[in-house]
């Protein structure tokens, strides 16, 4: 059986040039960074080789403005966790969207607990926040703007660069969670305005358990993990050296290799969304034009979206929902539900991320089983198209 | 996550449809939940003869309103009334723990089903 | 040049089975455990296996009482605060030893600004905390004892049983970590009674950025990174698959191979030990029979360790220093403090830690190597050996 | 994290040593901190003509007491007096920068026997 790969946006496959790197930072060069005999100057030479990478690719002036973490949740976390503590004498007051990762939006609601006000901007039906709206929720008291830079669910890209300019120029931090854009788009820190930017090892074809927060130079953030004086004391705990210089190579590969893949992205991503339109009730989620290359989400009429995954799968086909079902939540996607869609719909989406190593072939034999899979739960629905 | 009998009922799923003429038919859940199941029947002599199902949602609530036709048809009313969720889980090898819900579901869309055949029943009794 | 490596307490080798599972796990069964599809499944079966494998090592009565987390260090963190937070109103008196490490010490001094109080209990000259101590510091807002099970820089361990039974006694949660320990000897929650145990990859020939804790069945702790509804909602982020598979290898490698381990450490170390204490002015750090097999910590009168340590490094030695000297500091350990130790005497530390890649010819390597090197410096060194 | 300069220097120390009859002795720093530095001279005609040293700290320690009896041999007091602990590290292509108080030991130990050196000949000069 054909296996089809379309969950890019969940995670990756590690590229072959980031696992050669690790396995060379497993087994051979293993020190521990702390160290000052030959295995920890290694260790060390690699630890700053990949904060050089990712500065690089974020566009950002020093290496040292790189945090390394253990994921994009984490950086989240950090961000605003850091950034929040480090500021509560100013005020107590954060913006965000109704359209974040859970990452971020759970961790805002951990700081209500501590005192913190937090006010969610909506989008529209496309997924995007107005920088207008933005501007008008700030405060006095407002100490953190954090608007993502790409939605996980529908790919729709945010204004970052406009919300942070009004920011700016009130004081306020600003940042983005570009886990999702970095792989797909370029990326900087200089044109975004940002303070404080989240990236993600594995959705960037690199190792799990590795992320990355650019901290612009200045910004002070409390540290939410105690120990050793590690990352300037920003972060305590031995540095997972394998998977960071499997980070920085993946950044390394993503300046190389995106021109190329973003235009291979739309080429696939132009012929799926094309190829799927055609099906009767089939809606495109998430904005046409500012998107990420990589991302189809459609919702599909009168049928639910984990049955359609499975109907997937039992063809090889891996792809994901919107909807949260499997997490015993029953909940439909926030994203979905934020940007006015319907219960019912939002419970017929279906994600399809693509990735570097997806082809047209792919794409073809997608649009040839996915028609009948809709087809054939239509028959079982009680609803009716509209 | 699904055993191979529910893959089973979910890919081939027994008897999808409606009965135009059915005796008692019950609808539980709603969109926003995510899942909604109709359930149809037909009875002669107390005996359940027929049983059709549709069904919006999760691989789990398809497979379970699918073993639910199956369990039904043959039996009397008052035992049909007996199926548990628990037995709906179980003849489908077990569900996932988050799941378990659909099966009541299904347990749910039978009842109504039986309670709108009783209450013709009685209607007609009384006209 | 002959290279030895003897700092197998600051980290160890990916062991090859370890390394094996690592790359399935990128290359090709790469999926996010959250994922519905085949690729989700592949990774949910990882994680299940690896929870088993790490709670048989420790003698854990179920899987579900495993949380993975990113290392010691966030074990070690998640631990104290996840279970201050959640006790927070029964009381604010936490007790741990003055010779924890720093991932213990310093989340402890974090709470402290929350409004906890510390108390650090002392240790003999041999760095044994003295449970008696431990009994009369509980007061009746202590709410946690924290006690490393072994020193990562003496080896000494720590009477944790003993202290346990006070504690439960009295319903004060304990928690140990056991970072150092869990490669070196057998290691068992109930036999210990404690509630929390924190463990890491690096140290046991497992991948660096993963580690776990042990959380006892009905202990609650409140979650330190917010997202996700992962671990239970214990610990949020995409899991870690490969690091995860690794870990959970690592324990079970550790499970058939400790026996042998152990009597192997044990023979190389009495084997370094009689011989460095033929050298003048050389002195054995830590307990002589309460320690782990694997560490050699001495004490080397009139130089200084990183001296030590630089001149064996020339020579492809590789060892470490208790002196924090590298981290500018310019504090001695603190362990060698808290057991009484002069300066200059803790200045002049080396640790030498084995592992299960040592030899016999590795020592004896050492022992040639070593004394000439005490000789060289003490040449240069203004102090005379009392 | 230490330049070839540095490890040759903490290798091979140059003047490694005491000297019996010396001008000038000048000892910083102390166990407690890690380091400590004893520096000796001898001095003609205002001319350094010899500097020993013995230190207690680490390979930076070694190495900048090291590089600094190289230096000051052959200088004038005044001139010796001026080499400051940027000079030193220099000569030793840099320092780690938590390292650099290392230097500065160096130099204070000079300054320090030259001070010596100098109180010395204000004492035989009012004799
Ligand atoms: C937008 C966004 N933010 C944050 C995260 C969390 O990153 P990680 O999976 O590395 O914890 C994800 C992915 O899960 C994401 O898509
Ligand atoms: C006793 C002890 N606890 C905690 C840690 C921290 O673990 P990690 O290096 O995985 O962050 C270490 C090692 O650094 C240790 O030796």
């Amino acid at each position: 059986m054909r296996r089809v790969y379309l969950d890019h946006s969940a995670t990756t496959p590690v590229h072959p040039r980031v696992a050669a790197v690790i396995n060379r930072y497993m087994l051979a060069d293993f020190g521990n960074a702390s160290s000052i005999h030959e295995f920890g100057k290694t260790a060390q030479q690699a630890l700053r080789w990949s904060r050089e990478r990712v500065a690089e690719l974020v566009g950002a002036s020093e290496a040292d403005e790189i945090v390394f973490t253990s994921g994009g949740t984490e950086s989240d976390n950090l961000a605003i966790k850091g950034a929040a503590a480090a500021r509560k004498d100013r005020g107590r007051h954060i913006i965000t969207s109704a359209v974040e990762h859970h990452a971020v939006l759970h961790t805002c609601e951990a700081l209500e607990e501590d005192g913190f006000q937090v006010t969610k901007v909506g989008v529209d039906e496309y997924g995007r926040v107005d920088p207008e709206e933005v501007s008008e929720a700030i405060r006095d008291d407002t100490v953190l703007i954090s608007i993502m830079l790409a939605n996980n669910e529908v790919g729709t890209i945010q204004p970052v660069t406009e919300i942070a300019q009004a920011a700016r120029e009130r004081e306020i931090l600003v940042h983005t969670d570009a886990v999702q854009a970095v792989p797909q788009m370029p990326v900087d820190v200089e044109d975004l305005g940002v303070d404080l930017l989240s990236l993600s090892g594995h959705k960037m074809y690199g190792p799990k358990g590795v992320g990355a927060l650019y901290i612009r130079r200045g910004t002070r953030l409390l540290s939410q993990e105690h120990g050793g004086h590690h990352e300037k004391g920003r972060r305590a705990g031995t540095e997972n050296i394998p998977g960071i210089a499997g980070l920085g190579e993946a950044a390394a590969t993503t300046m190389e290799e995106l021109p190329q893949r973003e235009k291979h992205l739309e080429r696939l991503q132009r012929r799926l969304i094309e190829g799927l339109l055609q099906v009767e009730g089939v809606h495109l989620n998430g904005h046409r034009r500012e998107r990420l290359p990589n991302n189809v989400s459609i919702s599909a009429a009168a049928i639910e979206g984990e049955s359609i995954l499975l109907g997937l799968n039992a063809e090889g086909i891996a792809a994901s929902s919107g909807s949260a079902c499997t997490s015993g939540a029953l909940e439909p996607s926030h994203v979905l539900l934020a940007m006015g869609m319907s219960h019912e719909m939002a419970h017929g989406s279906l994600r399809m991320t693509l990735g570097r190593d997806n082809s047209q072939e792919d794409i073809d034999h997608v649009l040839e089983i996915l028609p009948p899979i809709i087809d054939r739960l239509r028959e079982m629905s009680p609803f009716e198209i509209q | 996550m699904y055993t191979d009998k529910v893959m089973d009922h979910f890919m081939n799923p027994r008897n999808v449809g409606e009965i135009d003429d059915a005796d008692g038919v019950g609808q539980v859940g709603n969109p926003v939940c995510g899942d909604v199941m109709a359930m149809y029947i037909k009875v002669k002599d107390d005996i359940i003869t027929d049983a059709k199902f549709k069904t919006f949602g999760c691989g789990a609530a398809i497979a379970t309103s699918s073993i639910t036709t199956e369990m039904v048809v043959g039996k009397r009313v008052d035992e049909a009334l007996k199926i548990s969720n628990r037995e709906v889980a179980e003849a489908l090898d077990g569900l996932p723990s988050e799941k378990m819900h659909c099966s009541n579901l299904a347990a749910d869309a039978l009842k109504e089903a039986i309670d709108d055949y009783r209450s013709r029943d009685a209607d007609e009794e009384s006209e």
